[in-house]
């Protein structure tokens, strides 16, 4: 029953952490909403947390900094959601669309 | 002055000859054997009988004149209401007015339009509230308030063709 | 909303996925003593159903005081007043949005028969609930009195279990005389 | 600022004032007549449906002159009456109420000039069947009378 | 938030409340066109309690409408009594005993604070409160109690007959009425401390629900409404009829127009009403309720006739036709609320639904006798 | 690194493992949901299902505190933040999106399988070096580090987040005034 | 932490059990106490004082048609219900009901119940989203914007708790408060921070907040019947308004153990250790206290209108947020100088 400590290595976490990584650059790239975008970025975010918290867990010295990292990194995301949402509510105002390709007029 | 008069004076206005002072309307509303329409004009009536004190019977063109001469002395819209004729082929629809303050005047405005054909214009312009009282004398007899914004029935269904308070109207 | 067609019988009530005559009793026991009606009230019987749900009354006690305002929550439709022709297709509306099993009370003699209101060519009104409601129990008055309505809830609880938990208390005066002044 | 304060105390106290008064309410008894368990006791002038009143034989007082029926707001009154041999008065032969009609007015009883008519002290009528409300005056009294 | 909001039109929806909804109060519909939680406009539809009462007057005899006037306003069934009374009486010249006078009065002020208590309550509950629902309608249970043991109904008065009343009062009616009185004083100081100072009561009813003086000239607003904006106008003060003249008592009106004005007006009008109770109960002369000579058939005599009377929601007046025939030839019937609900529309643009539906509230509205 | 002993499926650690799988499923479940599904409600759940499943690896990475944070700040703020602006900004037809293009979904899907082909084989080649803890990585020792060593981050981290509200606020303002 | 895994999955299952009885039988206690606040008895004839009516709902609901309205996402409105259950129930096992009965004691509980409570704030909006119905839309926009408002102040109240007990351990923070009630952090005298007026009122604080956290009245806005039929859950029928409505009661009892806990005491004896039994006494006192609360909170509803949507961001943000703010600024001082 190998798989049931599968939970204790580390590349576990890693290969898991590449996985959502690679869902949401698939998101990013097939998704034509501005806020479905945004979702498969925060996809990507948490991808790289769990690569953070995978190496704190295991390697570091001091297990305190990779959260830390984390942590900056949800404050970052926050930060991202928040802007990124009111552009999409500005933009839709503006255009009454939240379909990237359809935003041409923003270019120049 | 005494509102009544005031009120009196002012639709007297409205009548380039008055009619004659004999009160030959009021008679022949009680009870005799012809009973000839009545003729334009202002009668006053007795309050403890009628339960109004005016009673002005105008053409339908005076109307919007009659009602803006109310609106300005301070009256405010009771009701709006029909009542059909049959006999004269004839709709009469009956303005009723009030006031707020403690110098009463009742004011009955009526007029009378041709059963076949009924129009009046519209005074929702100057009491906004006749809205509803004009759709409803819609509904229930079918007279037509020209320039009025949205005259869809309003007490009956949304479908409704008929007119259920005209006499002759059968279920 | 979402609305579909069942059809007018209480015969569809669906039988419950314990098919054991005890189980299915036990139910029925469950489902009469705890009839949620719908919020609706259409003319003056509402105000005595109203009553009926304070503190005089307290239809609480029966566990059906949880008046509730989505038909999808109900169990029971107490069509109070007069159902007028601009309204019954509404009616039937929030009838067909509750959910199996559901029951309607026919409260005053409006939602019976048309009541004070039916009179030769009339042309506003619905002449009862029964013409497009498969109405369970009918509770006359005009108003009826809220025990009356207490009656009818009783009396639908009857219906659904069999078995009837008070008896009906037989009416009294209140003085000694039958004579009324 | 001050505003700010007092808005707050003025608030706070209302609110405290408010559930002052219904925790007064929680110990008290409650003021519910328990229907089925206590019986309600009617008025002597409340209005349930009509009956017919009996003279001491059980017969009905009525004389069948259809003053109800004339009087009734929603025709919820039909009557008849028979003249058997040799009699001079009418004798009640049907007296059929249509409770579903009535609207309680009163008329009926208040137009009847010969003490036939009551209104009974059936409050808490209810059942299955609409039909069970078009009454039978007359087998009603009979069934009084036994 | 009061100040105004530029509403864009190409960001709305339509919002459908009713019929069936909890805050309309029976089977009133208003389409609201809304911006998010703002109204742009609100459209009612009315008509799905027509019972057609004016159609029933014209097959109907004098004495076998009455009945209807209890199925108008339900809430306030003694006024609508009174009214139709006032109307054929006047027609037909029939004299009122004074006691009958009397009697009629209080059974109306019991009548209008039945009303007010169920508005009370009802309205209370709008606002998300339920327990005042079930305090008011115990106090309402008591004037039930007290008009159930007069005139045996409890909520569809058909007690009133042209020229005087259907039976006399008792003595248990008038000692059941004081001790009512007295229970009412304290019940509301008790409802002053629950709902009135509530300060989430107040701050949802304080300067909501703008109706001003020209408004109410334009839609004809009458009864708490009107006093509510600063008219002071009650027909049992502007147009005496029965026996009010005699009574010493005041017309509550507040000048602020919001809904917390309409509310005060009510609640002064309920203690105001338990002193006319009082005081006619203190005046009630002996003597027969109903005339001694009274016309066998009522036949009015050609021609228009007009009364008016306050109910408990403001000016019901009724214009009878009389051809001189059994059956009135047309009456018709103009109902307080009908003018009130009216301007609901112009006065809740820009409000919060919260708001709106407080306001709509505060009309104190009773659907069947706006629809008739 | 170590090889541990593989438990027993009744034990609790067993059954910790069991839930890891689980757990596992559900995430991946929840980011397929978010990279893929056509309605943008959908994804949004997706992605909700997705973070409480990180959340629950953080768990299981000894950090409970992060686990937690996640969960608080992911799904309490940062999806219902979205949410309110798919509520906001997207009518009904416009809730769908489908691929742009044909080639964006083959090409999509290479780009994202590439990457993934890459960081696994990197992740499974490479011999990690962990090094002896000298802390244990306690909430209490974030907090010291966050007002010590990183104090100046930390303050930057406010600031571009008091930034991103003030922003925020500008751009989606001017639809009302 | 794997050892306790096991006791989790168990601790768990305790948990269901105990929020299932609470949720029916304080459904009861609302029933039965709105009536008595409302002069008339509540339910009466179903068991002795109706205490069989919670389990005739619960068979009545579970075998009633459940209805899936037209055009609706199938699988967000099915998977709303249980998401507004299941948060209330994790949050259970971290919460001490004395000194040796927690199920998991994790080390960051308070966080724990805050970041549950978000999930379940979500649970609300994917309901009235799935429900296709403008209603229900709008409530749960209200009752998000409501819960977003509300756990500002809440935190911050939380937080200076937290600096006061030094712990983000809910037994840690109960441990403080041990010997007596006047050791309570209601009270303004503390061991830690000397003297702090604003103790009451923050205890008044956290208590309004979970009162809006868990949108009961006069915070309900988002079921607000009046204005939006029956809220979020207007369309659902059957056991899901059945798993709503148990989730609103578990909720209630978080908000009420998060408030004993922080402010009274968690399972400390008011007067020193006045136990019988070293096992029952503490769980006893517990349970006695947040039932205490949960009156009020019925108390409260029963007695009070209802809010306005801005009426209630106005009191968060005009007065909880300042006066919270305030009060952790000065007790991070006091802490400073005691």
């Amino acid at each position: 029953m190998a798989l049931l400590s599968i939970h204790n290595y580390l590349t576990t976490y890693l290969v898991f952490g590449a996985m959502l990584f690679s869902l949401g650059i698939y998101g990013l790239v097939t998704r034509k909403t501005l806020i479905g975008m945004l979702i498969a970025a925060e996809l990507m975010l948490a991808g790289v947390s769990i690569n953070f918290m995978a190496f704190n867990r295991f390697l570091a010295p001091d297990p305190s900094i990779g959260q830390i990292f984390t942590l900056f990194i949800m404050a970052i995301a926050a930060a991202e959601a928040a802007i990124g949402l009111s552009i999409v509510v500005a933009v839709y105002r503006h255009y009454k669309t939240v379909d990237a390709e359809e935003l041409v007029n923003l270019k120049g | 002055m005494k509102i009544q008069e005031k009120t009196k004076e002012a639709l007297a206005a409205l009548f380039p000859d008055p009619p004659a002072s004999e009160p030959e309307p009021d008679d022949a509303e009680e009870g005799e054997k012809k009973p000839e329409p009545r003729g334009n004009g202002i009668i006053e009536q007795d309050y403890h009988t009628r339960g109004f004190h005016l009673d002005a019977q105008i053409e339908p063109d005076q109307l919007i004149e009659a009602v803006r001469i109310l609106f300005d002395l301070g009256y405010y819209l009771e009701a709006i209401t029909g009542v059909d004729w049959i006999k004269d082929e004839q709709l009469e629809v009956v303005y009723d007015f009030s006031r707020y303050d403690f110098d009463l005047c009742r004011t009955v405005i009526r007029t009378r339009v041709d059963r076949s054909a009924p129009h009046l214009p519209t005074i929702t312009p100057i009491y906004t509230g006749a809205s509803w009282h004009e759709r409803e004398t819609h509904d229930f007899f079918g007279i037509v308030f020209d320039g009025h914004p949205y005259l869809v029935p309003l007490l009956l269904p949304e479908d409704a063709d008929f007119h259920p308070l005209l006499k002759d109207f059968e279920a | 909303m979402g609305t579909q067609d069942v059809s007018p019988s209480i015969d569809t009530v669906p039988s419950s996925f314990v098919q054991f005559a005890v189980a299915d009793k036990i139910i029925d026991l469950c489902r009469a003593n705890s009839l949620w009606p719908l919020t609706f009230g259409i003319a003056c019987c509402a105000i005595e159903m109203m009553c009926t749900g304070a503190a005089r009354f307290d239809l609480s006690r029966f566990g059906a005081e949880v008046f509730r305002p989505s038909p999808r929550q109900s169990d029971l439709m107490i069509v109070a007043g007069t159902i007028s022709k601009k309204m019954a297709p509404g009616i039937k509306t929030l009838y067909d949005q509750m959910p199996e099993p559901k029951w309607v009370i026919a409260l005053g003699n409006c939602a019976i028969s048309g009541g004070p209101f039916l009179f030769e060519g009339q042309y506003g009104i619905v002449e009862g609930a029964d013409e497009f409601l498969p109405v369970d129990v009918y509770v006359p008055g005009c108003p009826p009195r809220p025990e009356a309505l207490i009656e009818g809830i009783i009396e639908l609880e009857y219906k659904i279990t069999g078995w009837r938990r008070w008896p009906k208390p037989k009416p009294e005066w209140r003085s000694s005389g039958t004579e009324e002044s | 600022m001050g505003g700010y304060f007092t808005d707050l105390f003025t608030g706070t106290k209302s609110l405290l004032d408010g559930m002052w008064v219904t925790l007064k309410e929680f110990p008290r008894r409650p003021v519910t007549l328990n229907y089925p368990h206590e019986s309600v006791k009617m008025y002597p002038r409340f209005r349930g449906h009509i009956e017919l009143i009996g003279d001491k034989d059980g017969k009905p007082n009525c004389i069948v002159c259809s003053m109800c029926q004339r009087a009734c707001p929603s025709g919820c009154i039909s009557l008849a009456g028979v003249k058997p041999e040799g009699e001079k008065k009418k004798v009640l032969s049907r007296y059929i109420l249509d409770f579903t009609t009535c609207s309680l007015c009163g008329s009926c009883v208040e137009s009847c000039n010969f003490n036939a008519l009551r209104f009974s002290n059936e409050y808490n009528l209810a059942s299955t069947r609409k039909e069970d409300f078009i009454m039978d005056l007359l087998q009603r009294l009979e069934e009084q009378n036994r | 938030m009061t100040e105004p909001i530029t509403l864009q039109q190409d960001e709305t929806f339509v919002l459908n409340v009713g019929p069936q909804h909890p805050a309309t109060h029976g089977v009133l519909r208003v389409k609201m066109t809304m911006d998010g939680e703002y109204i742009y406009n609100a459209e009612t539809v009315l008509g799905y309690i027509h019972r057609m009462h004016e159609k029933m007057a014209e097959n109907r005899t004098y004495p076998q409408y009455m009945p209807n006037m209890g199925r108008l306003d339900y809430l306030s069934a003694m006024s609508f009594n009174h009214g139709y009374a006032l109307v054929v009486e006047r027609a037909c010249n029939i004299e009122v005993p004074e006691r009958a006078e009397y009697i009629r009065v209080i059974t109306v002020e019991l009548n209008r604070i039945a009303s007010h208590l169920v508005w009370l309550g009802a309205y209370v509950l709008d606002l998300g409160g339920f327990t005042p629902l079930m305090y008011c309608f115990d106090d309402r249970e008591q004037i039930l109690d007290l008009l159930e043991a007069v005139t045996g109904s409890r909520l569809t008065y058909c007690y009133f007959r042209f020229g005087g009343l259907y039976n006399d009062i008792d003595d248990d009616f008038i000692t059941g009425t004081r001790a009512f009185i007295k229970r009412m004083r304290k019940e509301l100081k008790m409802y002053a401390k629950l709902v009135t100072g509530n300060i989430i009561l107040m701050k949802r009813l304080k300067g909501h629900g703008p109706v001003d003086q020209n408004m109410c000239q334009r839609y004809g607003a009458t009864g708490p409404v009107a006093r509510g904006s600063g008219i002071n106008y009650d027909v049992r003060r502007n147009e005496p009829y029965s026996v009010y003249p005699e009574f010493d008592f005041e017309v509550p009106v507040y000048g602020e127009g919001d809904s917390y004005a309409r509310y005060l007006v009510r609640m002064e009008e309920m203690e105001q009403s338990l002193r006319i109770i009082e005081q006619a109960l203190d005046k009630l002369p002996d003597g027969p309720v109903n005339p001694k000579k009274k016309p066998k058939l009522i036949k009015p005599p050609p021609g228009d006739y007009y009364a008016a009377v306050e109910t408990a929601r403001g000016n019901f007046g009724i214009r009878m036709v009389s051809d001189g025939g059994k059956n009135a030839y047309r009456l018709k019937l103009r109902s307080p609320t009908y003018s009130n609900m009216h301007l609901f529309d112009e006065a809740c643009r820009g409000m919060l639904i919260a708001d709106a539906l407080a306001f709509m509230g505060s009309l104190d509205l009773v659907i069947p006798e706006m629809d008739r | 690194m170590t090889p541990v002993p593989s438990p027993e499926l009744f034990s609790a650690d067993g059954m910790a493992g069991l839930i890891f799988l689980i757990m596992i499923g559900v995430t991946l479940a929840g980011g397929f949901i978010a990279a893929t599904a056509e309605r943008l409600v959908r994804a949004l759940s997706g992605i909700v299902i997705c973070f409480t499943g990180v959340a629950g690896f953080y768990y299981f990475l000894n950090s409970p505190f992060m686990a937690m944070m996640q969960i608080l700040i992911y799904v309490g703020a940062i999806c219902v933040t979205i949410s309110f602006a798919i509520m906001l900004a997207a009518p009904e037809q416009q809730l769908k999106s489908s691929p742009s293009n044909l080639l964006s979904g083959p090409l999509g899907f290479m780009i994202a399988a590439l990457i993934f082909g890459g960081m696994s084989a990197l992740a499974l080649t490479t011999e990690w070096q962990a090094s002896p803890k000298t802390a244990s990585g306690s909430v209490r020792e974030i907090g010291i580090h966050l007002l010590t060593t990183y104090s100046m981050i930390f303050e930057l981290i406010s600031i571009v987040l008091l930034i991103a509200i003030i922003g925020a606020i500008v751009i989606a303002r001017g639809g009302r005034n | 932490m794997s050892l306790t895994l096991f006791n989790v999955i168990l601790a768990v299952f305790i948990a269901i059990c105990f929020v299932g009885a609470n949720a029916a039988y304080l459904v009861w206690c609302e029933r039965k106490g709105a009536g008595l606040f409302q002069r008339r008895p509540g339910p009466m004839e179903n068991g002795p004082w109706g205490l069989l009516q919670p389990p005739v709902d619960g068979v009545k609901l579970m075998t009633k048609q459940l209805l899936i309205p037209g055009g609706v996402d199938k699988a967000i409105f099915m998977v709303a219900p249980v998401l507004a259950m299941f948060p209330a129930l994790i949050s259970f096992v971290t919460i001490p009901f004395s000194d040796n009965i927690v199920a998991h004691p994790i080390d960051v509980g308070v966080l724990m119940i805050f970041a549950f409570a978000a999930l379940g704030g979500m649970s609300l909006l994917v309901a009235g989203w799935g429900s296709r119905n403008k209603y229900s839309m709008i409530s749960s926009v209200r009752a998000v914007s409501q819960t977003v408002a509300y756990e500002i102040p809440l935190m911050i109240t939380t937080i200076t708790i937290v600096m006061i007990s030094g712990s983000l351990n809910l037994s840690d923070i109960v441990q403080t408060q041990l010997g007596g009630f006047w050791s309570w952090n209601i009270w303004p005298l503390q061991k830690q921070v000397g003297f702090n007026l604003l103790m009451p009122v923050s205890f008044l604080i956290l208590f309004v907040c979970s009162v809006a956290e868990t949108n009961r009245a006069p915070f309900d806005l988002g079921e607000a019947e009046s204005e939006l039929v029956a809220g979020f859950h207007t369309e659902y029928s059957s056991m899901g308004f059945g798993l709503f409505f148990m989730g609103e009661y578990a909720n209630i009892v978080i908000g009420a153990c998060l408030t004993v806990i922080l402010f009274l005491g968690g399972w400390a004896c008011p007067v020193g250790d006045l136990g019988f039994f070293p096992f029952t006494h503490h769980v006893g006192w517990f349970l006695l206290k947040i039932y205490l609360i949960i009156f009020v909170f019925i108390w409260i509803r029963w007695t009070f209108p209802r809010t306005t949507i801005y009426g209630l961001l106005n009191l968060s943000w005009k007065y909880l947020i300042p006066i919270s703010l305030f009060n952790l600024l000065l007790t991070a001082g006091l802490l400073k100088v005691f």
